[in-house]
């Protein structure tokens, strides 16, 4: 069980029990959704966007326990970031669940994430919340799913 | 149960398939996940091999000796299809990729030569998606409706006393599952057929998870198409079964143009064959075919009465022991084939697999590509466990045990 | 030539294929219907043997071990398959059962999208069965109109100076074959897609008799869509591969509806994932995607370069050797590929091909799914003797001496 | 060269050479064709019908050597039988390409055929002109091809 417990770090099962910022957001003025057709989880991710900075972000929406916790991870990490930061992060985090290797300055809590890279067929969860949060920063209005190219 | 039944249970038909002595993530494998695919014994893949390295050659063009041997194997696969699955005639067999392009097929040429705008339909809520987005396709290019024999709830039931009336809405035809793959229902096959056949309504069942599992004669169930793949009852990718009734298939146009499926060939016209050969166009998946005969021989040899039975039984043990598990809703029914579906209010069925995996365990979680069934269960996903011959029960012992670890490791 | 095909000369490649070391009729086997089918490398056979030994499982669908072994494997393939045939990205390949249905894909989804009443198609006059019946399904649904580059003559090379003329009578589609598989003829395939791009004209090669033979590069082609067989190229049957232009493809509608190639169904309507998913319903050939990509490794293992001149070398000598016989007509150019197609006036094919397997040579007479070529040419038939990269001298030699023997016991 | 010489034996290298009753029957009244699409043959067989009685046959076309000498040779023995008759003679015919096994007397110079037992890819050729003749015979006018069972 050493890589499970490795994959559902404490601080993955936290947020996935009590994921933060999620729920609707009344003030967003972007908003995208994300869905993995192979099963089932689909978010919907909302963002205040004011001068190209993210004010406020939250989500809503159900998928298993990474894909959850990846989400909520996300929202916190996001807040405040300008659009060009948060494509940054998301190379890191990209780079870090296909990989292992972390920039944990940068990542901070998301480092939890680093045992994915062991679950190939996992990384789509862990990304899946982030490809909808990019699409609608970049006000491309897409829908994300996992099977768009990343 | 028969002799050669218990002798399976002790283990001597697993010694045939050699995948499963291996270990996945430091534990045993126990392969679950049989409803998405089965695995091959020796024979079939020894058949394929003996195939491509004494006979191989393409079929029916040839008449030298290696084509003669190929088309002769080919030929004979057909034969022990039809014997199979119950046909009257070797002619009334179409090798196709597998039960989806059986589908498409029938959805194409039948449905494309028969049916008309306005037409209607009758599927059921517990479809697969390739007995459903053929339909899809087909309604939006003719303008059919659709309508669906509904569910009774969780145990997964077709609703038997709605479907008089949804046939006697001008249906054309019926089209629905003989097992469900999600749910492990068993439909009444033959009760249905009869219901539709009495109103002149022409069906299709699809058998792609009652084939290789029980015994299926298309004559004594009473349907006009029938559909099966191959990989699924213990043979080769790559191939599966389209069954018509022989007047069906021979007043029914080509569905895919090519070589071997025609009479004369103009540069601007063509005249075809009859069926099966006009519905097989280009070079089949003979090799395929060689190894699909020898999946069906293992099979009867085994028996379908008692693989059933033993499927079955795995199944209702490992239901006793998953119902005591706190916060699982489990789905079918105990009646069902050798299928498991359940749902945990809080876990999400990916984690489980990725867990299950950790623990040797094959299992499938997700929509099973069976999405407006989930949607009417108000669900997202479900965890599925499927059973085979080969499995036993201390397998259906270790599910039930790693279920209750993982229930542990998210909720406690 | 390079060491490696100076090795397989010495007969080094030919212990690769165990089908090869067989007497036939008391005869070693001369294997000479590659046309047809090729004959499988230990490594192909092998290949799929350890896949469903080890790793078989469905892909896609699942996220337990086998499964993602299974997924990785075939995805692997995807991937060899898009540099094997010069595309720009995996995403360009899809896997279909062969050359004919790839074809059909084309007609169905981008024809049925694309073209219209009145619009035209060019073939030509040297096509496959599998090139011509598609569009006359589909000429006939969509009342298109069918024209054909001809052919000069008993050399079979396509008449160039036609086809400009031809192009600009309103043209939507030029679909040709790179190799005849009846007269050996190479056609310009890059030279007849540019033209045709600088009009607009979309363009689909049929690659089954050149993708295994010869260095084949979609994009060097320039061609819009590109179709081969896996079984034509070492590889197994079940599996064939369709190029297509990524933003072509990403337009088309499904072919095929199933499980694998949607987003989302509900009762009565799906959407569709994208390209090469959207084209790949229901389970795919994977056991025969882990095959076919063991015969890509095989033969860029020799060189597709040096397959070519080796057996092209060998119908040139056999060519030399034949035209010697009285009442010969030969076809084909002594520069194509490896196929040498002729005809004895007062000797039909099949008496010739009957004769030649008692001396354990497998060749192949008839119209070889070229009829309107035959009608053309004014014969009914011919005989074809198609050479490949495990042929040798010798057994060119062995084609010679019994079609003289053959020759005198018929008409001396 | 054993089998062969049992499959080309004289009488069919001649019938091939010379074939009998070659050509158009001007005074037939049923007429028939018969195709092997797998390899080209084709055949036309005409008959001069009286009062069930076959009185006139000829055919033409092209083929192989097996095929064309089986049409000759069904010509010549057709000649003055009734349906009946014909429809029996294909029967020993039939069984004798498949199994080898005559009855000499009544398929005299047909006997030579014997040898198509050995090659199953060639029944087909044999057969072909007959199943032509008795679809002419039977009056229903179908056109025959090897694709139709037996
Ligand atoms: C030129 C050509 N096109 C198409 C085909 C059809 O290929 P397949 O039968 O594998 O679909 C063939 C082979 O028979 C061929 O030679
Ligand atoms: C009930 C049912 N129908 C159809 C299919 C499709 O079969 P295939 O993917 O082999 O075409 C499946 C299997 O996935 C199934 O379970």
């Amino acid at each position: 069980m050493d890589h499970l417990s490795e994959l559902y770090q404490a601080v993955i099962l936290d947020h996935n029990r009590r994921p933060r910022n999620f729920g609707k957001l009344p003030e967003a003025n972007r908003v995208a959704t994300g869905d993995n057709p192979s099963c089932g989880d689909h978010f919907t991710v909302y963002l205040r966007l004011t001068d190209d900075r993210i004010e406020k972000v939250a989500f809503d929406g159900a998928g298993c326990a990474i894909s959850k916790a990846a989400a909520s991870l996300m929202t916190v990490s996001l807040m405040g970031k300008s659009v060009a930061e948060a494509e940054n992060l998301f190379r890191e985090f990209h780079h870090l669940v296909t990989t292992g290797e972390a920039d944990e300055e940068n990542l901070s809590d998301m480092a939890a994430f680093a045992g994915v890279s062991q679950f190939p067929a996992r990384i789509k969860c862990a990304t899946l919340a982030w490809h909808a949060a990019l699409n609608a920063a970049r006000g491309t209005g897409d829908k994300a799913t996992t099977e768009e190219p990343v | 149960m028969s002799a050669a039944s218990s002798s399976w249970q002790r283990g001597v038909v697993r010694a045939d398939f050699p995948i499963l002595d291996q270990a996945v993530n430091g534990h045993p494998l126990v392969y679950l996940d049989n409803a998405a695919t089965s695995q091959k014994p020796r024979a079939v893949i020894e058949a394929m091999q003996r195939f491509y390295e004494r006979d191989n050659s393409n079929v029916h063009r040839g008449i030298h000796t290696l084509s003669h041997r190929a088309t002769v194997a080919y030929e004979g696969a057909r034969e022990r299809a039809a014997e199979f699955l119950g046909a009257a005639d070797a002619s009334e067999i179409i090798f196709t990729r597998g039960t989806t392009e059986a589908i498409n097929l029938v959805a194409n040429s039948w449905g494309g030569a028969f049916l008309r705008e306005g037409d209607r339909v009758l599927l059921t809520e517990m479809e697969h998606h390739s007995n459903l987005v053929p339909w899809h396709l087909l309604a939006e290019r003719l303008k059919l409706e659709l309508l669906h024999v509904p569910i009774t709830g969780d145990d997964g039931l077709l609703d038997l006393e709605r479907v008089d009336g949804l046939l006697d809405a001008g249906v054309k035809l019926f089209a629905f599952t003989h097992v469900s793959n999600t749910l492990g229902t068993v439909n009444p096959a033959a009760e249905l057929c009869r219901r539709a056949r009495e109103r002149g309504i022409i069906t299709l069942v699809d058998a792609a998870q009652s084939a290789g599992h029980q015994p299926v004669n298309a004559r004594e169930i009473g349907c006009d198409f029938l559909a099966a793949s191959g990989h699924k009852l213990c043979g080769p990718t790559g191939i599966g079964i389209l069954y018509g009734r022989r007047d069906l298939l021979d007043a029914m146009p080509p569905f895919l143009g090519g070589g071997e499926m025609i009479l004369k060939v103009g540069l601007s016209a063509s005249t075809f064959k009859k069926a099966p050969q006009r519905f097989e166009a280009g070079t089949p998946p003979f090799a395929e075919a060689v190894g699909l005969r020898a999946a069906m021989d293992y099979l009867d040899d085994i028996g379908r009465e008692a693989i059933f039975e033993h499927d079955r039984e795995l199944a209702r043990h490992a239901r006793a022991g998953l119902a005591d598990l706190p916060g699982i809703r489990l789905l079918g029914t105990p009646d069902g084939a050798g299928i498991v579906s359940f749902h945990f209010d809080e876990i999400h069925a990916h984690d489980i697999v990725t867990f299950a995996d950790q623990a040797g365990i094959a299992m499938r979680g997700g929509h099973h590509c069976t999405q407006p069934l989930m949607t009417r269960l108000g669900l997202d996903s479900t965890t599925r466990a499927s059973f085979y011959f080969y499995n036993t029960r201390e397998e259906a012992d270790r599910l039930v045990e790693t279920m209750a670890r993982i229930h542990k490791f998210f909720t406690g």
